[in-house]
């Protein structure tokens, strides 16, 4: 299957493209779960925002939205490099793929920094209901504000360990493009990582928009 | 075989004896790490067979319990046998049984292909299902769980002091594996059909295994999140189902159920996809609208989705979201219905006979029947305040699940044994055992009805002493039922070694599987196989 | 039909006005279940006999047309019965699970806590796992929980319903035959799960009027509403002359109000409740989130006796009504 | 914009523009006072967005219908999920 030049299906595969067709469907279909994942926390976000308008509005208005308005852009160009790698794979270029592979991975890593910037700032800001001393709040009906910051840690949480895993996967890619032993199989595997990392974009739009912008209106 | 053409195998073709999936590998590594799908479902059905062990010898504790109305074993002891029994029956046996063992081996043979889609990803589930096997025995160990398989909050995060953490990671840990089997299937049934085999040709078996895939992949990420939300309310205090922060305990409920009701369709779909080869076969007959069948299957899949509200009907739902669910919950019981009425007619001009399969297949028909109409019960409103969590309840689901999805699973494991193993299993013993089943069934579930009518509740160690005759006419039952399992276990292990030796298709039944060798080779078939006639029997 | 029901069907006997018309579904749908099932299974077992093989029968195969046509004629019965069926049992379930508005039913108030039934009477009378009701008068009963999901089931009334903790949820009956009658817990609770369990005792009216007569509850529930207004100092600033800080309680039960950040809410025992334990959540627009959360110094039972006597404030009365 | 079976370099980079303009168009719809069409708006562009990145970053636009719809599956199912859950939670006040 390594030979240099032509790709070789696996063995119960029919043809080359049969076996695209079928990883790209199974990479969908594990998204769909991943949509489901992520769409039931949203709903039940949506059902708690319905029940305490009062207390998610004001909650929300107070988080840093600026600083994850530019985390987003971050989120944004990492998928224009990843989108970028898939391009120069699909045409085996081996040096652009790496450049682009660690351009992608640096993007990552700048959107867990400053995530984690963030995160600090709300256990200073006494807005972490689930640790000892993290949670005095002054906002307004603080018990269920305590809910919406779970729900807030509840989804950037998740968004940010499947951006850890979304890295590993990354990183072990650019260490077999970097060798290039089978080319086709590292071009096989950037599909796969590629549409899940658009994914986690995708993901983090609708986070960053229910979670920082729905509340706002008239600048506050 | 009808007039088959082309798929004649050349004799020279025939000598399989020697190059069989059995013969292909010895020892451990060839099994620990096969990447063929039939050996993945012997490492299943080995699993599968332990950890419904687990489950029946704690159904035992059950009726034992139940013996007495001040219940023979403490209350706590009694909590974690009937928790331990659902998770285990629930998760590590009626979800996964048919599709991870009789689907992961026919399922290539019957769509004509090599192997499923994505072999490693087939292993892989079979470790994760291990995992979560092993959970359940670390939950065990540290003194079970006592939150009932359905983890209700505020009890499950907060109140109880039982290993919950482990069922969770358990459940969660097998719901992942369900999920990977779901979607290699789905993969494999649209990508690698043999050419010519077009969707209305496809063997029900077939149908019937993607829709269970459909429903498995699309519902239980919605299960993985529940576990999740269950775990960090429980270990960071994430108030989302405790009341006192605000959180609503119902929540958990519908985020429970929405995978839980389809989950009920995952565990009976691939059980009737088997009696719509088995009938045929042994009606040598055609089945009785294929069509039908094959739409009805798709539309519980579909229409499963809607219904999970009718666990809700006493609870603090509204009566307007109760009287919709009603409606869905007899929406989807109608495919149902058109199934059984397919089977019996599917008899009509055939030339029927008895082998043990069909013992079981008419044992099926019968009891699915009586699950599918105390369903309808309890899909209407009124009957469901005086019948919801009584002992009603658990006869339908074990008329349904034991009656209907245990049936299929022993109709299909004597069904295929043949072309599995290569070997017979013992006629007569295995129509006895299967009579004596259908015999210990009746007499532990039919009372439980009557219990439920006269109010008996669901997961009462004690119960007043008005319910004692009906219990002790139950857990006799048990143990005939219990005796029964046990016939089967036997003498297919016994017909591994001594069972005579079998021909390629015994029954003369059709289907590309009955075309391979008994043990069929290592890459299922020699050639592509081409079409028959009708190869949807 | 109520003795049948209880002889031939195993039901409970029927000692509420609802037990008979849902008896009747039910009992409806076990006739048509039996008749399904000997139908199905004698066509299976005549079918499996009569073509069985060997048997010298037709077996030329059934053409398509036939076949749809046979289909048809069994989906279209099947789905008219079952939409039969669900509007027989929907209108029940609807007047069942709808408390009655007229007649001035029986205020009873029940807080599931683990392992027992706390039951409170609108007089002050406070029973633990009993419960004594008139024949042939409404009774409404309000019940909360304070730890898990529990659930108020008594068989022989047909009447079931999960208590919630943190909301209250409301079942009616009306008895009408008496006799003591069987009170469980249906929803899984825990360790002593199986012993929540109590009695409900239908009595004649005469009958239950001498044992009111027996109980000599010191203080009616609005009486104890009242001392607990009281000691927690709620007069300070809801009494109608302190200088508006807070609403005014007097007749507010029942009414509409404008809530904070718009909306307006109706006032029922929920909105009490809540307004107790976290006054900032419904605010009612025009005052400042000033109220302490009264959470962890009230239970249940004196959270419904609060609002039992907040219930009964009229305009103009001072003292708490008797 | 995209030649052949997916995006050329040049489609890429227009796409990722237009995401951060959205993106600028998402924040600056917050500085003004729409009250319900605020977070419809917001909602909105996020769907877009979405819509963007599946059909090009995730080569959607490329892909045979059937993954198409299983791209569109995901969604089909969660409505159910939310379509029902507000039908119980929105109609419980007026029972």
């Amino acid at each position: 299957m390594a030979s240099a030049n032509v790709e070789v299906p696996f063995e119960h595969f029919e043809s080359l493209e049969q076996q695209h067709d079928a990883a790209r469907m199974g990479i969908w279909l594990f998204l769909v779960t991943e949509t489901l994942l992520f769409g039931a926390i949203f709903t039940a976000f949506g059902l708690y925002h319905h029940l305490y308008p009062g207390a998610f509005s004001p909650a929300s208005r107070g988080l840093a939205w600026e600083l994850e308005a530019a985390n987003t852009v971050v989120l944004l160009t990492s998928g224009l490099t990843m989108a970028l790698t898939d391009h120069y794979a699909f045409e085996l270029r081996r040096r652009k793929v790496i450049v682009t592979l660690a351009l992608t991975i640096l993007l990552g890593l700048t959107f867990l920094v400053l995530k984690g910037v963030e995160y600090r700032g709300d256990y200073l800001a006494g807005s972490v209901p689930f640790l000892a001393g993290g949670w005095h709040y002054t906002g307004q009906d603080p018990s269920h504000a305590a809910l919406f910051f779970n729900f807030y840690f509840l989804l950037t949480g998740l968004h940010a360990s499947h951006m850890v895993i979304g890295i590993v996967l990354l990183t072990i890619l650019l260490g077999r493009a970097f060798l290039w032993w089978s080319p086709f199989g590292v071009r096989r595997m950037i599909v796969g990582v590629g549409i899940f990392w658009a994914f986690i974009d995708v993901a983090w739009l609708f986070i960053y928009s229910s979670l920082y912008l729905i509340d706002r209106s008239g600048g506050t | 075989m009808s007039n088959a053409t082309a798929t004649d195998l050349g004799s020279a073709e025939r000598v399989y004896s020697a190059d069989n999936y059995l013969h292909a590998g010895y020892g451990l590594r060839s099994w620990l790490l096969t990447m063929d799908h039939k050996r993945v479902a012997w490492l299943y059905l080995v699993s599968l067979t332990v950890l419904f062990a687990v489950g029946a010898i704690s159904a035992a504790l059950i009726r034992f319990d139940l013996l007495s109305p001040s219940g023979l074993l403490d209350a706590s002891a009694y909590n974690r046998a009937f928790t331990v029994h659902g998770i285990v029956m629930v998760f590590f046996f009626l979800v996964p049984s048919i599709p991870t063992t009789f689907g992961n081996f026919l399922l290539p043979l019957m769509i004509g292909a090599r192997d499923v889609a994505f072999p490693r990803i087939n292993l892989f589930s079979w470790y994760l299902y291990s995992i979560g096997g092993i959970f359940v025995l670390a939950a065990l160990l540290s003194g079970g769980v006592d939150t009932g398989w359905t983890f209700y909050t505020p009890y499950s995060s907060v109140y109880s002091n039982s290993a919950v953490v482990f069922a969770v990671l358990a459940v969660f840990t097998v719901g992942f594996s369900s999920i990977l089997t779901g979607l290699n299937f789905m993969v494999t049934v649209h990508k690698l059909r043999a050419p010519g085999l077009t969707w209305f040709r496809l063997p029900l078996f077939v149908w019937a295994i993607y829709g269970t895939s459909f429903v498995q992949v699309l519902g239980t990420p919605v299960l993985g999140l529940a576990m999740l939300l269950l775990f960090l309310d429980r270990f960071l205090g994430l108030a989302v189902f405790n009341p006192e922060l605000g959180g609503d305990p119902v929540l958990f409920q519908h985020l429970f159920w929405f995978y839980s009701h389809p989950a009920v369709y995952i565990m009976i779909l691939p059980s009737m996809g088997v009696m719509s080869m088995v009938i045929p076969a042994y009606a040598h007959n055609r089945i009785f609208g294929y069509k039908f069948i094959a739409m009805s299957t798709l539309a519980i899949a579909f229409i499963g989705f809607l219904v999970w509200g009718h666990h809700l009907f006493v609870t603090s739902q509204s009566v307007y979201a109760g009287i919709a669910f009603s409606l869905l919950s007899f929406l989807v019981s109608v495919p149902s219905a058109v199934k059984v009425f397919n089977w019996t007619a599917t008899l009509y001009k055939g030339q029927v006979t008895y082998e043990a399969p069909m013992l079981y297949a008419f044992t099926f028909i019968g009891l699915f029947l009586i699950g599918g109409l105390t369903g309808l019960f309890l899909a209407t409103l009124s009957a469901d305040i005086q019948l919801h969590a009584t002992y009603f309840v658990i006869a339908h689901f074990h008329y349904i699940m034991v009656g209907g999805a245990v049936s299929g699973f022993l109709a299909a494991a004597h069904f295929w044994w043949p072309k599995m193993t290569g070997r017979m299993y013992p006629e007569i013993w295995a129509r006895f055992a299967a009579v004596l089943l259908f015999v210990g069934f009746n007499i532990t579930f039919f009372p439980q009805f009557m219990l439920g009518l006269a109010g008996m509740p669901r997961r009462y160690a004690t119960y007043p002493v008005e319910f004692q005759p009906l219990n002790i006419l139950s857990s006799a039952g048990a143990v005939v039922l219990g005796v029964g399992y046990l016939l089967p276990l036997a003498y297919l292990v016994w017909s591994l070694r001594y069972g005579p030796k079998a021909p390629e298709n015994p029954w003369a039944a059709k289907g590309f599987e009955w075309q391979t060798s008994s043990p069929p080779p290592l890459h299922n078939f020699y050639r592509r196989p081409v079409l028959e006639a009708d190869v949807h029997g | 039909m109520s003795s049948m029901a209880h002889q031939f069907f195993y039901l409970p006997e029927q000692a509420s006005t609802i037990a008979a018309q849902a008896d009747a579904v039910l009992i409806g749908w076990i006739v048509l279940s039996v008749a399904v099932t000997l139908a199905i299974v004698g066509a299976m077992l005549f079918l499996g006999i009569r073509y069985r093989r060997g048997a010298r029968v037709d077996t030329t195969p059934v053409d398509e047309s036939l076949a749809n046509r046979i289909e048809v004629s069994w989906i279209i019965p099947t789905a008219v019965v079952f939409v039969v069926f669900f509007f027989w049992g929907g209108y029940v379930y609807y007047k069942a699970y709808t408390p009655p508005t007229g007649g001035d039913p029986l205020a009873i108030n029940v807080v599931g806590k683990q392992w027992m039934w706390k039951i409170q009477h609108s007089n002050g009378v406070l029973e633990i796992n009993e419960l004594h009701v008139p024949v042939g008068r409404k009774v409404v009963v309000t019940t909360t929980s304070e730890d898990v999901v529990h659930s108020f089931a008594v068989p022989a009334f047909r009447v079931k319903r999960d208590v919630i903790p943190g909301t209250y949820t409301q079942l009616w009956f009306e008895a009408s035959r008496p006799g003591t009658y069987h009170l469980f817990c249906t929803q899984y609770c825990g360790l002593d799960h199986s012993r929540m369990r109590g009695h409900v005792i239908a009595m004649r009216p005469a009958d239950y009027a001498a044992w009111l007569a027996h109980q000599h509850p010191q203080r009616s529930l609005a009486e104890q509403g009242a001392a607990l207004y009281e000691a927690y100092g709620c007069a300070a600033c809801h009494a109608p002359g302190a200088h508006a800080r807070a609403p005014a309680l007097a007749g507010l039960y029942g009414t509409r109000v404008r809530v904070k950040g718009g909306g307006e809410l109706r006032v029922d025992r929920d909105y009490l409740r809540r307004a107790i334990l976290e006054p900032h959540q419904d605010l009612v627009a025009g005052f400042q989130p000033i109220m302490p959360s009264y959470k962890g110094q009230m239970d249940e039972s004196q959270i419904l006796a609060l609002i039992a006597y907040l219930q009964d404030l009229k305009p103009g009365r001072r003292g708490p009504s008797p | 914009m995209a030649a052949g079976d997916r995006a050329s370099i040049g489609g890429l980079v227009t796409v990722y523009l237009v995401l951060l303009a959205l993106l600028a168009a998402s924040l600056g719809l917050t500085y003004l006072e729409l009250g319900i069409f605020n977070p419809i708006g917001n909602l909105g562009i996020a769907v877009l967005q979405a819509g963007l990145i599946m059909a090009v970053f995730m080569g959607l636009r490329w892909s045979s219908p059937l993954v198409r719809v299983v791209a569109i599956g995901g969604i089909f199912f969660l409505s159910f999920l939310v379509v029902l859950l507000l039908a119980d939670y929105l109609t419980r006040g007026l029972a």
